[in-house]
């Protein structure tokens, strides 16, 4: 039984390794890898003794707060929290990393900076495990930040890229500016109920006590506090999960090396968003009561996240490149995540986050166990026929695209997107999030078999494909441990067993009857039918033989293939507005300093030779002249007293005698009268 | 007493005032020796005897040499280059000499001058003590100045060697 | 003569108190207002008389004493002994003529000789010749007697200047040269006494040198440690500042004819020696009173015998060892002069002025350490003495004779 | 010794080991460098004594030394240290001598540079402790001479204009100090800063002020924020700064952008505050917008700039304003948020103090990508630095991240607590200064990916030498702190608590 | 005419006497005489004082005796310049040394 006060180990293990590592000197390759890997281990072991813990009282939230230092009279608090939420992502998170770690020996083995990579990818999770058992929302941001910093690392690993490093940038500025958003949300709560602590015995945040006072407090323009810094701290989420506007540097981080996408950008990070949303649920629900609000917080939420799941999946139907598919693909995933959490069913949000990252993180290794092979090709166009090649990276990536289509029944992926739709299904508000969820799964579904037809049927269309073999055992024994939780995953928490959501709410909740899911469940089985039947329709009946064909989806609709592989132009869009703004605004600060200042400066100058100019010629006629006549009046006058020094000593000594005895006489008769 | 004083007071005066007319340069010399003479014995006159005897072995022994001495080694060269000395500088001094007389003078007669106290002596033991006692640091001082007026006037008179420094 | 008990003490002695009877019994009959002036006047005659008559016979004695230490008998012709001589030179120095060189500057020439005996003799006012036989009572008398003998020099160079002549002056310079090397030794070896007696008057001196130690030995200055130094100093500058022998140079006759003299004749020549004469005696005079215990008798028991004679007899004695010095001791030149004073005499002169002092500080000691005292003060004499000796005599050394080859 | 004489002895050092270069002709160049080096290492040291001293329960001056001086102008010697002057004469105690190590490494004339330098320092000391108008305006204005000569001399191209317009600027802005001061002393008779601060807590110095005449208190006023202003560059004073800092040597910019602009911030606390509190609050508006437009404006025209040395310059103005954001939200603060108060002064503080440590790093960075390429630091002439030099690229790496204010390093701490005050306060305003925190992350990553990141090009390609011990030591000594700091920022903060509680509680210096 | 009178009217005529000689004679020898003989003139007074003045002049007189040596300091020092002067300008002329002149 991990107590509160020891949770801060479970982070603090990789950090020492990522410590250590970076201080190894460069040539030393074996001992980062080795520390990772002990470090990640350990933290898993430590968490699952958490999880046990925290499932044995689930209600009950655990924490152990600490000062962190003292600014004028009020002190700065963290703390850990141990509640099964944090407890059950944690032991996620490990496991994850423990597999793309085993992976990553295998994909890196060539690179020489491969202890680099270990320390920054330690340094990322143990950032990320701080992040799920903060107890502050200050710490989490501290962690948040650190997350960022380790993903800038990683998509920036082969810097000597230009494109990696500008991906690297992209992504840290943009998931910056959601920070922004974060930043505030944190200082508000912060000036609205003086502390960050989440749970803080009664007086934390998200305790009944601060949500009444945040709900109440109502800002002109009826929003209330709670609302205010809920959507704020949703902004934060929207950076870092890349949702609707903020996406756009999650397919550029493809950049980096395949098991940073597989664990950063499809289980954990990405993931990290929907968490904060979780632990915040309560505060973004306080609001939920009051009629008078414009704008739920939640409602937001789901709305953005149904969004961003629509507009991932369409986008995903039109790349080429791999990990750029899956990577559209985590986006909408992750829309339905927070489109579940929008509606109200962040139990459900969780599981699906759970579930996704197992399958997901499969495709990616998949797909990273694919590129290793054809010799880093990554571009679909040249690959193909790689089934009889790589059988068993096939099997397991059909393994993994079931779940993420959500075959019914058997895989995880199913259950935990049921869950979400039926959540949304229900929504009182609107339908839009249900009928996203629904089209999302067909297109899904479509994108997915199109990635499969064009990778692994048909015949290889590039010489990378032609000599691609299997991968080695190191690459490929994850890869089934993960097929295998992708399919195990989704029992935890079926409706008839409905473990994970007693677990997590803590409240005991009913098994659901077969009746009500049962329609929803054969609807969604069907639009799944339809979506693989016109992927295949589409590609698998005549795979493509020349790399440089079109697309048959192209051929059909060339425009809106043309608008979708170019990402629907938000590069474009963003580098217009923003990117312009930014750059007027500089361009105008630089001519503000040349002309403003520079101006002010100059005319300071101007008129200072004006004035001089004017001075000058007063000075010249008026005064000097004047001014020669008296200093020579002086040396005549001065000759006259010369003259008077003879150089005869006595002459002066009679003087001073004179004039000695005249002031004697005059002080005498002065006294004597 | 008054008579003895005003005698003794001419025999000092009358060879100062011979001393400052007469134009040989040794006679006028001497005459200042004979003038100090006589103040020496108007110092014991007025009863001061230590300050006579000092007075006397001072100027008569000391400083008369010195002046001698000068006297003879700045005999005039051959040929006196400038004209005699101008009567108007003598009358101008005379003039001025005549206004602090004037000053002095009046300024004696008119202040009335405190009555005549009992004869007040001064055994020379009790000098000697007000000499060793608050004014030991003042003896030390005219000690050390005596010493550098020597040193000082010898580097000053004494003939430079060629080498040293040469002088028009 | 009546001579009386054994008086009471030797003060009250009849022949002790025969002059001031003497005094009372002329002036005894005058108002008291005159009274101080005769007796002024009667003492001025007996010390011209006395020191007058001293001068004839030192002349006489001293061409005697020469004589018969070169062998040979001394003026004998007139009177018995040549008892006569000072007389007949007397007579022949006012029958010479007086010539006086006509460049001379005659008012001075005529002064320079006056003024030097006048100075001579106005010293010997304040030595207390006996008891209470002193001509003027002053505090300072010590200084009286330097600041008139100060003013010799002075009278030396009227009679240089005077005479136009530049042998006379550059004699006269070198006189005066030598008589102030030596003046500065001659009053720093009287300070010390000044210190021990603590008083500037020659009475309270020779007081201070009364009494026996042990009825022998005397406590006169000269017979201390210190007081000897001084003593030797103070004989070697009165030699010096009288022109007597050794430092005769100022008339040696050799080289510069009579020096500052060469111009005088006749009676003024005289008045020159009588002056010279009179300075040796005044010195030795003020050597006893100072040195020699004044008036004090050698031994307790030869208390009886009156003061004056006391003081009489040892100021015979010196003139006697001036008169044998001159006999002696080669004369000196004038830079061997010079420096003996500045680098010898002064230096030593100023130790023992501290050996004095120390002296005078432990006045107190008794017995034993009166014998510690005594040793330090010996110390305090003879060291310094080999150690500015080895350094006056560092460049030469040791004299060598060539004899003529054969 | 006692407490004040180390005062005394903090000032004397470095100016008498001025001195003993000065003069010391005929010291060889090692021996001169060490004397310098250790004569600017006093500071540090009569730092830590001082520290050893410090009260935290005393809000005031710990230690003071008050000596007569000047009687008839009633002027006295009056040096005192609180938690904030401490903290000052600390962030010198670490600059001074690794500024110094930068200059002498590659200075010619070792002994004159060392000489200009401690008197530099020894002079910015003095601000720090100077409690009394006269010593503080000497040591104040004699900053300038010193800098100008190191400037001059040891510069880059045309560092001749760039030092020339540094001092004209800054000596017409403290002509209005010495203005506004000559004002004060006329009207009161005491120059002392703590006694007219004293006065004003009585509210008799408005009196004696207006006794002068209407105007005098707004003249005086603003003498006083246009001589600090010009100093710590506040927004419109600000035009000097780019060229001085881009011409001057490394090690010198080091301790001008690390020391010499906080004189200018401590100015602002130790003067312009206590003394004229009404007037700070009536133009807090103003002013605030002021310092917004330095923080948004310094970001913008970092992220337009191409040089590094530029760039850093507008970051520290960005940087320093954010300093004065804070007092400025405070002078217009109510008596009821005292706890944001604390936070922002804090904060504030803080800031001054990390901000002196990155800016140094960076501009050590500067100076390093300088000299290994023999040019200017244009990001156009580097590429792929990492490659290259990773150990330089892993300092530089932190101390940029501390510069953008990543949490968990120091530069954070102080930007947190001026938001969490400042929000408090105006949030409007913090709004808006967050963009400038985006718009710093923005150019600073700019220039990592242009300058470090990347295949090897321009100066790099040849040979590019890794940090070397001396340099590893200057950089890594501060990175070490960055982190230190970043971690347990509490060492500092435990200097600064008892000042900020006490301000926010009476709104004045004790 | 008290004594006092007399002592104070021969110090004011042998003042008067110096400060002739220092003004009228061409002859740098002469001039300090001149001064000498007002320093005594000084002396007098204090003299004077002490024995005829209000009570208390002992210290006049030991001041007597220092302005005596410093006198005699003096008249040395100045007549080494005298000496010094006329091996420079071959006369000792107060007039001929004019040099220092506008």
């Amino acid at each position: 039984m991990l107590p509160a006060s020891q949770l801060w180990l479970i982070p603090a293990l990789p950090l020492v390794a990522a410590a250590i590592g970076a201080a190894a000197p460069r040539t030393a390759r074996r001992l980062p890898v080795f520390l990772a890997l002990a470090a990640i281990t350990g933290s898993l072991l430590l968490s699952v003794v958490a999880l046990v813990g925290a499932l044995a009282a689930p209600a009950a939230k655990l924490t152990a707060n600490f000062t962190w230092f003292v600014a004028g009279s009020t002190a700065v608090r963290l703390g850990w929290l141990l509640d099964p939420l944090g407890a059950l992502m944690s032991v996620m998170v490990c496991a994850v990393s423990v597999l793309v770690f085993i992976f990553s020996i295998a994909y890196l083995r060539a690179d020489p900076r491969l202890g680099r990579f270990f320390t920054c990818l330690s340094l990322f999770v143990a950032a990320m495990l701080g992040l799920l058992v903060a107890n502050s929302l200050l710490l989490l941001l501290l962690c948040w930040e650190l997350v960022g910093l380790a993903s800038y690392l990683l998509i920036g690993f082969w810097f000597d890229r230009p494109s990696a490093a500008a991906a690297a940038k992209k992504a840290f500025v943009i998931t910056r500016l959601g920070d922004l958003g974060f930043l505030l949300g944190l200082l508000w709560l912060f000036q609205a109920t003086g502390s960050s602590l989440f749970y803080d015995g009664g007086a934390g945040v998200l305790e009944a006590g601060a949500l009444e006072r945040l709900a109440a407090t109502v800002l002109p323009g009826g929003w209330t506090a709670a609302t205010g810094i809920g959507l704020l701290l949703f902004a934060g989420a929207v950076g870092k999960s890349g949702q609707f506007p903020l996406h756009v540097w999650l397919p550029d981080a493809m950049e980096g090396p395949t098991p940073v996408s597989a664990l950063i950008h499809a289980a954990t990070m990405v993931a990290a968003g929907v968490f904060l949303v979780a632990r915040v649920f309560p505060l973004m629900a306080a609001d939920q009561g009051l009629a008078a609000v414009p704008v739920h917080a939640l409602t937001a939420v789901a709305v953005v996240g149904s969004i961003t799941a629509l507009l991932g999946a369409v986008l995903a139907v039109a790349q080429t490149d791999m990990k750029r598919v899956l990577a559209y693909s985590t986006v909408s995933q992750l829309g339905y995540m927070m489109l579940a959490v929008g509606v109200g069913a962040w139990v459900a949000a969780v599981f699906h986050l759970i579930t996704h990252a197992c399958f997901k993180a499969l495709l990616f290794l998949g797909s990273g166990s694919v590129i290793h092979a054809a010799h880093h090709e990554q571009d679909s166009r040249r690959l193909g026929g790689l089934a009889g090649r790589m059988r068993f990276t096939y099997v397991t990536f059909l393994l993994g695209t079931g779940a993420l289509v959500g075959l019914p029944l058997v895989f995880s992926g199913f259950w935990s997107k049921e869950a979400i739709l039926h959540a949304a299904e229900l929504w009182p508000v609107s339908h839009l999030p249900f009928v996203a969820g629904l089209t999302g799964v067909v297109l899904t579904a479509f994108y997915m078999t199109r990635l499969v037809c064009e990778t692994f049927l048909g015949r290889p269309r590039g010489e990378g494909a032609e000599h691609a073999h299997e991968s080695p055992r190191v690459m490929t024994l994850p890869l089934a441990v993960l097929a295998v939780a992708s399919v195990a995953a989704g029992w935890i928490g079926t409706p008839a067993w409905p473990w994970l959501q007693s677990r997590l709410t803590g409240a005991p909740v009913a098994a659901q009857a077969w009746s009500d899911g049962l329609g929803l469940m054969l609807f969604s089985t069907v639009l799944v039918g339809v979506g693989i039947a016109a992927g295949w329709w589409m590609y698998g009946r005549r795979p493509r033989v020349d790399a440089r064909a079109l697309d048959p989806l192209a051929q059909r609709w060339p425009r809106v293939f043309a608008a979708l592989a170019a990402r629907l132009w938000f590069d474009e869009l963003y580098a217009a507005t923003l990117g312009r703004l930014l750059r007027g605004a500089a361009a105008l600060a630089a001519w503000l300093e040349r002309w403003v200042w520079g101006g002010v400066v100059g005319l300071t100058g101007r008129v200072a030779e004006t004035t001089g100019e004017v001075n000058r010629a007063i000075d010249e006629d008026g005064l000097n002249t004047g001014f020669d006549r008296a200093s020579d009046g002086l040396r005549r006058t001065a000759q006259q007293y010369s003259r008077a020094q003879t150089g005869d000593v006595q002459g002066y000594l009679r003087a001073v005698v004179v004039g000695l005895a005249v002031l004697a006489l005059l002080l005498i008769w002065g006294g004597v009268r | 007493m008054t008579l003895l004083l005003a005698v003794l007071a001419l025999v000092c005066l009358v060879p100062a005032v011979a001393a400052v007319l007469v134009r040989n340069l040794i006679h006028s010399a001497l005459l200042f020796v004979l003038a100090w003479l006589g103040l020496a014995v108007f110092y014991l006159a007025v009863g001061a005897e230590f300050i006579a005897f000092a007075h006397a072995l001072v100027y008569v022994g000391g400083v008369s040499m010195v002046v001698l001495f000068a006297v003879l080694l700045t005999r005039p060269g051959r040929v006196d280059p400038l004209p005699p000395p101008s009567t108007q500088r003598a009358i101008g001094g005379v003039a001025a000499v005549a206004l602090v007389a004037s000053m002095l003078g009046s300024s004696i007669f008119w202040t009335r001058l405190p009555s005549m106290e009992p004869i007040p002596m001064v055994s020379l033991r009790r000098l000697g003590e007000l000499l060793a006692g608050p004014y030991l640091v003042a003896l030390l001082l005219v000690g050390l100045i005596l010493t550098v007026a020597l040193i000082g006037g010898l580097l000053l008179a004494a003939p430079r060697r060629p080498s040293e420094g040469g002088d028009a | 003569m009546i001579l009386a008990a054994a008086p009471a003490s030797p003060a009250d002695a009849w022949l002790e108190r025969a002059p001031v009877l003497l005094r009372d019994a002329l002036t005894g009959w005058l108002p008291d207002a005159l009274r101080p002036w005769v007796a002024a006047l009667l003492s001025i005659a007996t010390i011209l008389g006395v020191f007058g008559l001293l001068f004839a016979y030192m002349t006489l004695a001293e061409r005697k004493i020469l004589g018969r230490i070169q062998n040979r008998p001394g003026p004998n012709r007139t009177g018995p002994f040549g008892l006569l001589q000072p007389f007949a030179d007397a007579i022949k120095a006012l029958t010479k003529e007086d010539i006086v060189p006509r460049a001379a500057d005659q008012v001075l020439h005529f002064l320079a000789p006056v003024v030097l005996v006048a100075l001579s003799l106005i010293g010997l006012a304040v030595i207390p010749f006996g008891r209470n036989l002193v001509a003027v009572e002053m505090e300072a008398s010590v200084l009286y007697f330097f600041a008139a003998g100060a003013a010799t020099e002075l009278a030396i160079f009227m009679a240089g200047w005077a005479s136009r002549n530049k042998y006379s002056l550059l004699a006269a310079m070198r006189a005066l040269a030598q008589l102030i090397s030596y003046e500065v030794p001659l009053l720093l070896s009287v300070v010390p006494v000044i210190v021990v007696a603590g008083s500037l008057s020659t009475t309270d001196i020779v007081a201070a040198q009364g009494g026996w130690a042990a009825g022998l030995w005397p406590h006169w200055h000269a017979l201390t440690p210190w007081g000897f130094s001084a003593f030797a100093v103070f004989m070697v500058a009165a030699l010096a500042e009288s022109n007597r022998s050794p430092f005769d140079l100022p008339e040696a006759e050799s080289e510069l004819i009579a020096g500052h003299l060469t111009e005088y004749s006749g009676f003024k020549y005289a008045l020159f020696f009588m002056a010279e004469y009179l300075g040796m005696a005044a010195l030795s005079a003020m050597a006893v009173t100072l040195f020699l215990g004044g008036w004090q008798a050698p031994l307790a028991v030869l208390e009886f015998i009156p003061s004056y004679a006391w003081f009489g007899v040892k100021l015979l004695l010196l003139l006697l060892g001036f008169i044998w010095i001159r006999a002696t001791f080669p004369r000196l030149r004038i830079d061997q002069l010079t420096r003996l004073s500045w680098k010898f005499l002064v230096p030593l002169a100023l130790v023992n002025l501290i050996n004095g002092g120390v002296w005078a500080a432990t006045a107190d000691w008794t017995g034993a350490a009166a014998v510690v005292r005594w040793f330090i003060s010996a110390l305090g004499v003879v060291v310094p003495f080999i150690f500015l000796a080895r350094s006056l005599s560092a460049g030469y050394g040791p004299r060598t004779y060539r004899y003529a080859s054969p | 010794m006692n407490a004040s004489m180390l005062l005394t002895g903090l000032v004397a050092v470095p100016w008498l080991g001025a001195l003993l270069l000065g003069i010391g002709g005929s010291l060889p160049a090692r021996a001169a460098r060490a004397l310098a080096v250790l004569a600017s290492a006093s500071t540090l040291v009569f730092g830590v004594l001082l520290l050893a001293r410090f009260d935290p329960a005393l809000p005031g001056l710990f230690v003071e030394q008050r000596v007569p001086w000047i009687r008839s102008l009633g002027i006295d010697y009056h040096l005192g240290l609180d938690g904030m002057g401490l903290l000052f004469v600390l962030l010198t105690g670490v600059l001074g001598p690794l500024a110094l190590v930068t200059t002498l490494r590659r200075a010619t004339r070792v002994r004159a540079a060392g000489a200009w330098f401690l008197l530099l320092q020894g002079s910015a000391l003095g601000v720090f402790v100077a409690l009394d108008f006269f010593p503080w305006f000497i040591c104040w204005e004699l900053s300038l001479v010193p800098a100008f000569f190191l400037i001059r001399g040891w510069g880059g191209a045309n560092a001749g204009a760039a030092s020339y317009r540094f001092v004209v600027f800054t000596l017409a802005g403290s002509a209005g100090l010495l203005l506004a001061f000559a004002a004060l002393y006329a009207a009161t008779g005491t120059m002392n800063f703590t006694d007219l601060a004293r006065l004003r807590a009585a509210g008799e110095l408005a009196g004696h002020l207006g006794a002068l005449g209407a105007w005098a208190t707004a003249l005086a006023f603003l003498g006083v924020l246009v001589g600090l202003g010009v100093k710590a560059p506040l927004f419109p004073f600000h035009s000097w700064m780019p060229a001085t800092y881009a011409e001057a040597p490394a090690g010198v910019s080091m301790f001008l952008t690390g020391v010499m602009s906080k004189m200018g911030v401590y100015g602002f606390f130790r003067l312009l505050w206590p003394i004229f509190p009404e007037e700070l609050r009536a133009h807090a508006g103003p002013l605030l917008v002021m310092a917004l437009g330095g923080v948004v404006f310094g970001a913008l025209a970092a992220l337009r700039s191409g040089n590094l040395r530029h760039m850093l310059a507008y970051s520290s103005l960005n940087h320093v304003s954010y300093c004065l954001l804070a007092l400025f939200a405070v002078a217009g603060a109510g008596p009821a948020d005292g706890v944001a108060v604390e936070a922002a002064l804090a904060g504030a503080l803080l800031q001054a103090f990390n901000h002196g440590l990155s800016a140094a790093a960076l501009f050590f960075v500067a100076g390093i990508l300088e000299q290994r390429s023999g040019g200017n630091s244009d990001f156009a002439r580097f590429g792929g630095v990492r490659n290259a030099a990773p150990r330089f690229a892993l300092l530089a790496g932190v101390a940029l991240f501390s510069s953008l204010g990543l949490p968990g390093l120091n530069g954070f701490v102080g930007e947190f607590l001026i938001f969490r005050g400042v929000f408090a306060l105006q949030p409007v305003v913090a709004a808006v200064a967050t963009v400038a925190l985006l718009v710093t992350a923005i150019f600073l990553l700019s220039f990592w990916q242009r300058v470090f990141h990347g295949p090897r090009a321009g100066a790099v390609a040849g040979e590019f030498a890794d940090l070397d011990a001396a340099e590893w030591r200057v950089l890594g000594s501060l990175v070490f702190l960055m982190i230190l700091l970043g971690v347990a920022p509490q060492l500092l903060a435990g200097l600064i608590n008892p000042l900020a509680t006490s301000w926010a509680a009476s709104l004045t210096l004790p | 005419m008290s004594p006092l009178h007399v002592c104070l009217a021969l110090s004011a005529a042998l003042f008067c006497t110096g400060l002739v000689a220092v003004l009228v004679r061409g002859n740098a020898i002469l001039v300090l005489l001149g001064v000498e003989l007002m320093l005594n003139a000084a002396n007098l007074n204090f003299i004077a004082f002490w024995r005829f003045g209000p009570g208390g002049g002992e210290v006049g007189l030991v001041f007597v005796l220092f302005s005596i040596a410093v006198a005699a300091a003096e008249a040395a020092v100045g007549m080494a310049l005298v000496i010094a002067v006329h091996r420079h300008l071959r006369t000792i002329r107060v007039a001929a040394a004019n040099r220092l002149k506008g």
